[in-house]
């Protein structure tokens, strides 16, 4: 699915925030991200959707190199790769339904995104996408008047809506309680398992990480540190991933 | 143009004109006091040779001169210094009439000054300026005949410059010029005779606590203007009708005082020219 | 991991850093001293200039002061004002706002395209930013009044003429303040729509519209009011409204007139001020 | 928990939630029928004027399209440019750029804290909004030459007269474009030093500030050089500077004289946009 | 310290998002309050610092009314309240620690404010914070660049510079791996052990409530289900705060 050489990122002269990370996703997996707060996961993210442009190293993505292919070939790649932002980063001044929409634009005229006269067919897309986290109630209220937990829920209902092949979700239950998180993460297993979506999850919760995940990356310092299946997991790995850090305080 | 291959180059020409469109300059300074003053006149003119009349009133010679250039006004009443640059700046413009003011085609342009003030003529003030306090000298835009150029092609002769000699300012519109004087906003202003006479009529200045300090030699009065290439029947037609125009019928079709038209080909405005010339602005 | 300071200084403390090192180190990176002189340079240019500015200007606040009473005298001149004209004044008005409705609109139409083309964080092109910001540059350097005489000589004097000079001339001002809105916008939501694979324009439509399209109406009405203020240089070519009113009047010393039209203007400004209010509060 | 529907339709639906009949809900609150006949109106309303707007403004796009061809003869007559009186143009440059520096630069100062008192999101006194606003407006309303001429009567003739005409004009405009970018700041990190207790003008310069500056800078560069392109209409209280000069080109049809100056207003143009561009970088 | 009687917000009529709250909160003490993911912890935070308007209820703080309080008064509490906001809403072009010294600034004079010219002293006390949570590294970098977790643990030191008798921190470790996560709530219980500060805290986990606080509000809704002394806390008091919750899925 997506394959990762050599990946180098470094924002500041000498310090690098991704260090020759090489991986491959296999498709249909779940895939969990473990790393300590600044170690470079949201990097690692924005790197693979060319975001954040890595600084050397290729990204395949379904055998076309990310790095070098055209803008429009990047677009079309694009829409086959949703992502659920640390952040958020919904339009305020949208509702919550019309956020959902903004993963299916590019099937959209542009005068509909010009007056924001959505048809039913895709409005109802986004409501089911809303109801599978659970936020029906709150569809027609604008983005930033909903909680912490609503917008973080309105991100992933986009990344649903957008029906794409990977998701990459970048902390996606940081901000909700355990419950609606189980909630979640049960949806995007299923997503995984019943209709064969890829996903790529950065998580700070370690259970989590071990009950969903198929397969856990460790990065500590912007280095791949681990790479196992989720049940070979251990504690000692746990210590990979957090102890240098800590040694550090 | 020989006038031997008229009839044969007009036809067409006056066959695609469809309508007759005059400018009209910031005479009046009240722009629909413009308008008001000079429809009529342009209006009959248009009924003369049978096409209907459209009347833009500008505040700038600028706007019409550009016009007529590019073809797109025929027929416009112009400052004697307006018609001289637009003239200019397209050589195919004709004069065809020159208006009379009471009965006379002439005017003059003057320097006025305080009655009180301690000068009786231009030798002498200029001779205060350059040795007390500089006196303060207003001259009026620099489109104005009167009010701008001739007063600043005396001081060209005498070899002197304004600005030197005097704290000078220009810009000025023609109505504010007394009133600034009698004020003491200014020593000396530029003006022409006509406009004085005007402005006592209406009670806005005194005359008598002004006086006279320079006065022109005869300049002549505004132009009536056609474009270029425009039909000659229908430009004979026009200047039969303006300079056969009836003392009584100019009572009504013009603004007050004007009597009617003499015949003009350019020539009298030669003094103009050589104003022009003489101040370096026309080349 | 990003250390303005070496790494062993931070281990050397270890659980007691040194925090006077720290700031000092960061200090020394900044380059103090350089820094320092840097700014005073700009400082004393800048105050060099002020004060050259206030000679050319003639500033004298002495003698402003002193004469700052006779200003009530000034002002009594305005009154009583003259209605007499008023019908006039209207059509001047409304003559005025439909040119600078027309000019304005146009201006709007083209002002949006190379405001997107020229913001440097949505454009799509960065090479053609900087010459589309020189001719933006070109067209705000041009006057209104000679884009209105170099259109005499298509269409002729008249308000059309006058409305293409405004169109001209406004576009200039509006792509770069419409540019300037765009490049505050916060790029996150942007990124996010764009990371969908969506195009430009659609990234536009749906992301930064919504959040920029209060301050583009706050500057297109901005515009447009402005336009109907400075009418005045239409007057030659004959489309002159009621700016041209005012400068008349101003030209005849005629005061209650001046004061009626001033009125007037003022009236317009705050109807197009609470309309643009009431708008950008619509869209909240 | 905000429901836009009763709590029991979700209920009933349950499992299966009827999306459509949610969807129809919503349409209904919204008002679906009375909505499209407001925004039909206003959209009606919105023609009818730009068609009035076209009339009155005698738009002849027809004549326009078939005497484009004209317009190389028009901008020949520009060359070549007139270079012959340069240094007095370079003298009317600085002396206009002098009285815009001291103009806007006042506006500045005045400017600054009349739009924090009247951007809506960060004035700390609501009820004295609306009336400085009524004040900005009246700034505006009046023309920079009739501040310019009341100025006159107190300092006399020349150009400080013309600087405090444009300072107090500037001041109107700048700051409602001012107030316009503050209005657009994200509110969220000046409540939060809000939240500590720190007073608005402390809140402004820490948290406002740093945020607004850009756009600040930008409006301000821009209406320096607004002010320095329209100082045509200060001749008439004898502070000319390049604007009069073009003004005078242009009465006395004077083409390369006019080229040349305007040459020189690009090229001023061009600088300040260059300066804004540079401060507004190293701002980030 | 705070004493809360029957506090109402509703952002829409007829629903409420905060209904008829009461509770007092004893100094010195770590208060957890738990809830699901829009049952209103943010507006109670909000409320009590009055940065949301409450429709009814009153809210004292040291004795005083804060809802009618002058504004110069709400401004003195202010300065003994610091606050972590859930979006940690930092000055983004300011560096990490510039937003530390966001807390001090009334005792600043204002030109310090303007140029950014703070004094060596605060500057310490900024770094000694930023240590405390383990920044000292990007001390420097703007606000902006910091990633969700860094960005999260500035707002927190903002918080400790500000010197307060009484942190509303929400959700003060979302972002945040698990051993920083213990770390900063190391911090804060020891911050109310030692220096008497008080502390209300959201949280999604339950575990780390149980583990740090001393008293568990539970909000569903609006409504205060849930008020025990931690060691009380049970698996059916869990169920209390988010049972039916999960019932309307
Ligand atoms: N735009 C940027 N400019 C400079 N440095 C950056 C930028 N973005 C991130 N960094 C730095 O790169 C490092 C990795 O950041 P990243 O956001 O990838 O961490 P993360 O693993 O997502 O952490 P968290 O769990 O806290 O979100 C951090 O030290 C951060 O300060
Ligand atoms: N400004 C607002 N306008 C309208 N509704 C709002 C606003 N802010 C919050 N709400 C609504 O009020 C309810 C409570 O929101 P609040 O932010 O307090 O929840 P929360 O408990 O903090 O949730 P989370 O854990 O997801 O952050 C939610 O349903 C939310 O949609
Ligand atoms: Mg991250
Ligand atoms: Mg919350």
């Amino acid at each position: 699915m997506i394959v990762v050489e050599n990946l180098t990122k470094s924002y500041q002269r000498g310090h690098f925030a991704l260090q020759n990370l090489s991986f491959e996703i296999v498709p249909h997996t779940f895939t969990a991200i473990l790393g300590a707060s600044g170690s470079g996961k949201t990097t690692l993210l924005r790197c693979l959707l060319q975001l954040t442009q890595p600084d050397t190293g290729k990204i395949w993505f379904q055998g076309r190199n990310l790095n070098q292919c055209s803008a429009l070939e990047l677009r079309q790649a694009r829409t086959q790769i949703a992502m659920v932002a640390q952040q958020f980063n919904l339009v305020r001044r949208r509702t919550a339904l019309e956020n959902c929409l903004g993963g299916c634009l590019p099937e959209l005229p542009l005068w509909r995104c010009l007056t924001s006269q959505f048809p039913a067919s895709l409005l109802r897309e986004g409501l089911a996408a809303l109801e599978r986290v659970q936020l029906l109630e709150v569809a027609f209220q604008r983005a930033d008047r909903l909680s912490g937990g609503q917008q973080q829920r309105v991100a992933i209902a986009r990344a649903l809506t957008q029906k794409a092949r990977l998701i990459l979700a970048d902390e996606p239950v940081a901000s909700l309680d355990p419950e609606t998180a189980h909630v979640v993460l049960r949806l995007l297993r299923s997503l995984c398992d019943q209709e064969g979506i890829t996903i790529i999850c950065n998580l700070h919760q370690v259970e989590l990480a071990t009950q969903y995940s198929d397969r856990i990356l460790g990065i500590q310092a912007g280095k791949l540190v681990l790479d196992v299946p989720t049940h070979q997991f251990s504690n000692s790995d746990n210590d990979i991933i957090y102890r240098t850090h800590l040694g550090s305080i | 143009t020989p006038t031997t291959t008229q009839n044969s180059n007009n036809s067409p020409e006056v066959a695609s004109l469809t309508r007759l469109t005059f400018g009209v300059g910031p005479y009046f300074p009240i722009p629909n006091e413009n308008r008001k003053q000079f429809e009529p006149l342009f209006n009959a003119l248009a009924e003369q040779v049978n096409l209907p009349a459209e009347v833009t009133v500008a505040d700038d010679w600028i706007g019409i001169s550009e016009a007529l250039r590019s073809r797109t006004l025929d027929v416009a009443w112009l400052g004697p210094w307006g018609y001289m640059l637009a003239r200019h700046n397209d050589p195919s413009l004709q004069a065809i009439a020159t208006v009379k003011y009471k009965d006379k085609p002439t005017y003059y342009s003057v320097l006025m000054a305080r009655a009180d003030a301690p000068f009786n003529t231009l030798e002498e003030a200029i001779a205060q300026s350059q040795q007390g306090t500089k006196l303060r000298l207003s001259l009026a835009d620099v489109g104005s005949t009167s009010g701008w150029l001739v007063p600043q092609a005396e001081f060209k002769r005498r070899n002197l410059d304004p600005k030197v000699v005097f704290d000078y300012n220009e810009g000025a519109s023609h109505a504010a010029q007394a009133i600034a004087v009698l004020s003491n906003q200014v020593d000396i202003a530029s003006d022409y005779d006509r406009n004085l006479d005007v402005l006592t009529d209406e009670g806005k200045i005194d005359k008598s606590k002004l006086k006279i300090i320079w006065q022109s030699e005869p300049l002549p009065n505004d132009p009536i203007v056609v474009r270029g290439d425009f039909p000659e029947t229908i430009r004979t037609q026009l200047q039969e009708a303006l300079v056969n125009l009836p003392p009584e019928q100019a009572k009504t079709l013009l603004p007050k005082n004007y009597t009617g038209f003499i015949t003009s080909d350019g020539s009298n405005y030669a003094s103009i020219e050589q104003a022009g010339l003489l101040v370096g602005k026309l080349k | 991991m990003t250390l303005p300071f070496t790494k062993s200084e931070v281990n050397r403390v270890d659980n007691f850093p040194d925090l006077n090192a720290i700031l000092a180190t960061e200090q020394r990176r900044q380059g103090g001293v350089w820094k320092l002189l840097h700014r005073s340079f700009w400082g004393v240019l800048a105050i060099a200039l002020l004060i050259a500015s206030a000679r050319t200007a003639r500033v004298d606040l002495l003698q402003f002061w002193q004469r700052i009473p006779t200003v009530g005298e000034w002002l009594s001149r305005l009154f009583p004002p003259d209605f007499s004209e008023l019908p006039i004044f209207f059509e001047a008005i409304w003559e005025t706002l439909a040119i600078a409705i027309i000019g304005t609109g146009c201006a709007i139409l083209v002002a949006v395209p190379l405001a997107l083309l020229v913001a440097r964080n949505i454009t799509p092109v960065q090479w053609l930013a900087t010459p589309l910001r020189g001719l933006l540059n070109l067209l705000r350097g041009i006057d209104t009044a000679i884009f209105a005489l170099f259109f005499v000589s298509i269409v002729g004097l008249g308000p059309f003429a006058g409305a293409l000079g405004v169109a001209f001339h406004t576009t200039g001002s509006m792509a770069k303040l419409y540019a300037e809105v765009l490049e505050s916008l916060p790029s996150e939501p942007i990124e996010a729509i764009e990371a969908t694979g969506s195009d430009r324009l659609r990234s536009f439509a749906f992301a930064v519209l919504p959040e920029a399209l209060p301050g583009l109406i706050g500057i297109s009405l901005y515009l447009w009011e402005f336009n109907v203020r400075s009418s005045v240089i239409l007057g030659i070519v004959g489309a002159g409204g009621i700016g041209y009113e005012l400068l008349v009047s101003l030209k005849l010393l005629d005061f209650p007139r001046l004061c009626t039209i001033l009125l007037l203007i003022l009236a317009m400004v705050s109807l197009i001020d609470a309309f643009s209010a009431y708008f950008r509060q619509r869209l909240n």
